[in-house]
């Protein structure tokens, strides 16, 4: 069974200040701007006009819009075939990023990459890897060159609950703590790997357990309220930064649509996914727009409606945008190959 | 005969020799409560229960090594992989421990596993799972690999395979397991090292395997409409391989080409044509000719991956020039 | 430095009796069995009768003997390179061990492994490996057999401090956790890999810290007295035995020699090394032999004498046997290589 | 001109290269204190210090990835491999990071990164220390590899290899690092793709690399004692490889002979016999042939490894047959 363990989540500490309604509307359109492009990805790939593999981002969105308030430049997001929604929250254009999901030429990577693969390095994003725990070394990596070419930037390496229990995880995560490499790491627990619940992946409840091995400082909470999530972030991304003090930290989340396209997720219950909808933090600043805020249906609904247009407008786009040229397969294998 | 998926003949041998022989488990991800990611392994929870159908954590190293040992104590695992881009990360359990155990120990341990699943690319899933591990896997001593196409052969060969008592590498293919085809009731069981002629034919001989067969009958009956009769033998075991089948072909028709998923560099390609090269040099009337991937990494876009690939129409292209280079 | 932290060692519980006379002789014979087999190895490697990695366990003969004591049939010990000791202490005769590093044809395994592996399935030596990690999934894999066949047996598999880092071990590790195997993990943390001290290698000082993320019961201790190392090992092969509840054992002792016999070992000082030769088991035993036990330097030397007399044996039985046929050398590497 | 060993040439390449550069840095175990298993970096430590030599635990999975991800921020590593056999731990790594990032992220990224270490068989290491690598490195587009036989070529070629803007795997050998040569003072950079012929000749083509050039070279003048006059080509870079230098030489001889450290499955040996076997098809006298390991895992025992390797004697024995075949 998927399970959450409230017992274990470290309380948080009190925000400084509660947002202002401008701050909590930029989040929630933040936030929403990923759900409907994932949305739309998801209807795009029903049509065919998706192929491979399309791992969807919605539930987990406060994450990467948090992780994008943070950013300074220079710092770097490192991450899974899950990447949609960081590539959004970094400022990636939607055309481009639908644009990769149809492998045409304008997409992010010019059609290579497909879903699983988008890259945008002046953006801070570092890439989205599809080899479970191949990627937390490479993270390590850049932070190991950071530290080497004292440029203060700091790694954000996200992974799976599931990429706990391969080796190039430890290995990595190994040297970043020996090292002491500015770099957080950060265990996006959304309860299962594909349809494998964490208590069949590991019998520990607290994924955090391994951070004194690692001598890392851990956090760990349950990502309801995209503020709090923020300033706990941010306290780690400090700590990379000033101290060179890596972190573990682990993420209570949820997927709310199967592992791909492909699975049906007839593994969990209706009841399951009803409890974490009362907590997805998107429901929660538009509930908190209507209820401290005074936003009105209305207010809500052009917001939303503005937002689908976007992502509408992305799908004509990657639609009218071009096939990358035959040529371009030759491109890119080696620096030479220009 | 009944028509059975790829997919459903691998289910009805692992299901039989699991009835047969219970040392025999199936470990990976997603085996059991998933049903496999393909569906392979459909229903043998239920049958078999936890402790035969293991499903295991991400952690290919682990549980590759896991069957190693549990092999080295008696039972016989059919290990999946996922699909076998994944192996990258169990390479030194398969290459310095599977392989090797036997003779490290001078005999004291035998090595009855199987690792199975999907090999070569599928469709449009770029470059890290779009990868043909034929190179990687037949390149060294100690194991046997096998490369299944038809669900006559999935069945046959995966029994045999379950039975040897020698670590085998067992290449599937994603986009094939819904490919439908003829299997007797009843027991039958292939041996490994034995090609077999999928289309016989006395102008030139198509050698091929895998995702290849199928297109290499395709261009085979292109060519047939140009007078060409092409011989297609299907290796179905890459280590060993069946070299006996192969240049007796070649004796027959003089003109060899291969067609396969995989890269050009070296791999079971270049060591077909280099021994047919030598040991049918007087044979040839012309230069052995290879149809594979293009060198270089795959790419997402459909009309990237499709040019990289071989195909009917290229591999016709290559039987072309075979048959009429000394015309 | 090669570090050891007396502070962070689980104080023992006492001794239920002290152990006789004829007890102490008998594990004091077994330990100077072991090193004295590996002095004479060390001899034949400088006279170029041995070739290609040599690795000794002078200093951590205590391990290999009080294991063995708690050997059922049907147990296993799967081990590293270094398992000389091993072999010996589970009773293969110094003559085929010694036959093996001359790469003859009466070796253990016939000559084709040499130094690193040695296997003897029926004395319960499952092997030793070469590749730092390769192992921990394999023995696993034979304790999965086990509750598998419900066979009771243990597997007790041994591995340098340095294996800790690499994935294999971890993934090893996490899967027999997670399945509750009947096997004990042993760290042999002699404080070094290769030149690599313990603090370049980890920033941790108690490498069993990580035993509570594969949920395995964990012991750790200095290994001086042969006895205290017996009862606190048995301790764990029993929860293996009767509860499939493996453990994770950190055993704090030295290796007096280098690495291997290309190691002249100059990273460590003098001084670091009379500590350790005062902890070092055997020369306790010897201790209590003469102080407890009444022994004189005569009867000391007469025991010695006749286990020089064994191994000097062993050499001039390696001396004579001869080379393996040429074509030994195709066998094996298939089944049907008979 | 100086004479150095193979060991120090490799040694004054690095150090160079890190003195004109200082994102170049060297990472692996043993490198810094100390000063290498088998001693290419001593003294780099006290020259450079610990932030550009840098110890690493056992690791090789996590270290290679290190340099893979140092390499993408703009840093240059030179990653060493105790040995190629540990490698096998870091297959991915190399396979699905080092080989594809900079496809996969449409040009984003560079990885100038070395790998580099001893690869093939020693002297009695036993069955997992005795494995040549090209097959597995070279059968993957996104590398490039190295493999270096005399101490001209390893300083020339590791200097040009850490400039290069692509992975490189780099092989070495720990039976030759001991191997003398001269090497001129200054700086100089050997092109990676150049063969290099190590004696001309017209009879027979010898086409080798690694440690199997001075066998090579032996059975060149055995075989001249017998008035066979050999043409020796070292390859030493392996992917990609001088198809022109190749070609040109098997067009005057239209012999072939090729002698490496290696198993006779695929890998460069097979592929560099089918191309020419493809692109010379009809200036061959005789077939191509192979002169590498037996098939099989590699003993300890002195006796048995000897008779698994190429040597002099048999190198010549298919001189002979190659030069004789026509007669
Ligand atoms: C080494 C490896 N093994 C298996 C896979 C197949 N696979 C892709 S994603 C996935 C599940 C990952 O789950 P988790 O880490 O929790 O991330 P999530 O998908 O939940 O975000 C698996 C098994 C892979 N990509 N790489
Ligand atoms: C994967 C791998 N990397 C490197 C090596 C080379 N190597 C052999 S032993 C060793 C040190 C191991 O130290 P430790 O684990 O503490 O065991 P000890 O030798 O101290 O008993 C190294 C680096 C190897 N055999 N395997
Ligand atoms: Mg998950
Ligand atoms: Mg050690």
């Amino acid at each position: 069974m998927g399970c959450y363990f409230p017992d274990r989540v470290t309380p948080t500490n009190p925000p400084t200040q509660a947002p202002d309604k401008d701050e909590v509307l930029r989040v929630y359109k933040e936030m929403l701007r990923i759900r409907r492009f994932e949305e739309q990805a998801s209807r795009a790939y029903t049509q065919g006009k998706i192929s491979g593999f399309l791992h969807l981002y919605i539930g987990q969105e406060a994450i990467a819009v948090s992780t994008a308030d943070l950013m300074k430049d220079g710092d770097r997001v490192v991450t899974t075939y899950r990447d949609h929604g960081f590539a959004l929250a970094l400022g990636c254009e939607p055309d481009r990023c639908m644009a990769e999901l149809f492998g045409k030429k304008d997409g992010l990577v010019g059609g290579v990459g497909g879903s699983m693969h988008f890259f945008d390095k002046d953006k801070g994003l570092w890439g989205g890897y599809a080899i479970v725990g191949g990627h937390i070394p490479v993270a390590a990596g850049h932070a190991f060159a950071s530290k080497y070419l004292k440029d203060d930037a700091v790694t954000l390496c996200f992974l799976g609950e599931g990429a706990m229990h391969i080796g190039a995880t430890h290995e990595g995560m190994h040297l970043a703590g020996l090292w002491k490499l500015p770099v957080v790491f950060v265990i996006e627990n959304n309860q299962y790997a594909m349809g494998t619940p964490l208590s069949r992946q590991t019998l520990v409840d607290d994924l955090t357990v391994r951070a004194p091995a690692y001598r890392m400082t851990s956090d760990r909470w349950e990502v309801n309220d995209i503020f709090e999530t923020r300033r706990r972030l941010a306290e780690a991304v400090e700590r990379a930064r000033k101290d060179h003090q890596p972190s573990l930290i682990e993420l209570l989340t949820y997927r709310f649509r199967g592992h791909s396209m492909s699975d049906p997720a007839k593994y969990r219950t209706r009841d399951e996914v009803d409890v974490w909808k009362e907590k997805d933090p998107l429901h929660r600043a538009e509930l908190s727009l209507r209820n401290d805020h005074g936003m009105s249906d209305d207010d809500i609904e052009s917001v939303d409606d503005t937002i689908v247009e976007e992502m509408e407008a992305a799908v004509a786009f990657a639609d009218a945008s071009p096939q990358p040229e035959p040529e371009h397969r030759f491109r890119h294998h080696l620096f030479e190959d220009q | 005969m009944p028509t059975l998926q790829i997919r459903e003949a691998l289910r009805d041998a692992i299901d039989e020799e699991m009835a047969r022989d219970d040392r025999v488990f199936v470990m990976g991800e997603e085996v059991g409560h998933y049903n496999g990611a393909y569906k392979v392994t459909q229903g043998l929870l239920d049958k078999y229960g936890e402790q035969r159908v293991v499903d295991t954590p991400i952690a290919e190293a682990g549980f590759a090594g896991v069957g190693v040992g549990a092999a080295m104590a008696g039972l016989r695992p059919i290990i999946e992989f996922m699909t076998f881009n994944f192996s990258a990360v169990a390479f030194d359990q398969i290459l310095n421990n599977a392989a090797k155990l036997r003779h490290l120990s001078g005999g004291q341990f035998t090595l009855p596993i199987v690792f199975r699943g999907p090999n070569a690319a599928a469709h449009m899933l770029s470059s890290t799972h779009s990868q043909a591990f034929e190179s990687f896997y037949c390149g060294f001593p100690g194991v046997k690999v096998v490369s299944v196409a038809t669900p006559y052969d999935a069945k046959g060969l995966l029994k045999t395979a379950v039975r040897d008592e020698n670590p085998i590498i067992f290449f599937e293919s994603e986009v094939q397991y819904g490919l439908k085809g003829e299997v007797p009731d009843g027991e039958y069981l292939i041996p490994i090292g034995e090609a077999d002629i999928k289309r016989p034919g006395d102008d030139v001989t198509v050698i091929t395997w895998g995702q290849g067969v199928a297109i290499s009958l395709e261009a085979a009956t292109m060519a047939a409409d140009k007078g060409i009769q092409c011989e297609v033998i299907d290796l179905r075991s890459l280590r060993p391989w069946d070299t006996a089948a192969v240049l007796a072909s070649v004796r027959k028709t003089n003109r060899v080409v291969l067609a396969y998923h995989g890269w050009p560099y070296g791999g079971t390609g270049a060591e077909v044509a280099d021994f047919i090269a030598r040991e049918a040099f007087d044979h040839l009337d012309a230069p052995i000719e290879r149809v594979c991937y293009e060198d270089i990494n795959f790419s997402y876009a459909e009309n990237l991956e499709n040019l990289a690939i071989p195909t009917p129409e290229k591999i016709l292209a290559y039987i072309e020039r075979v048959a009429y280079h000394n015309i």
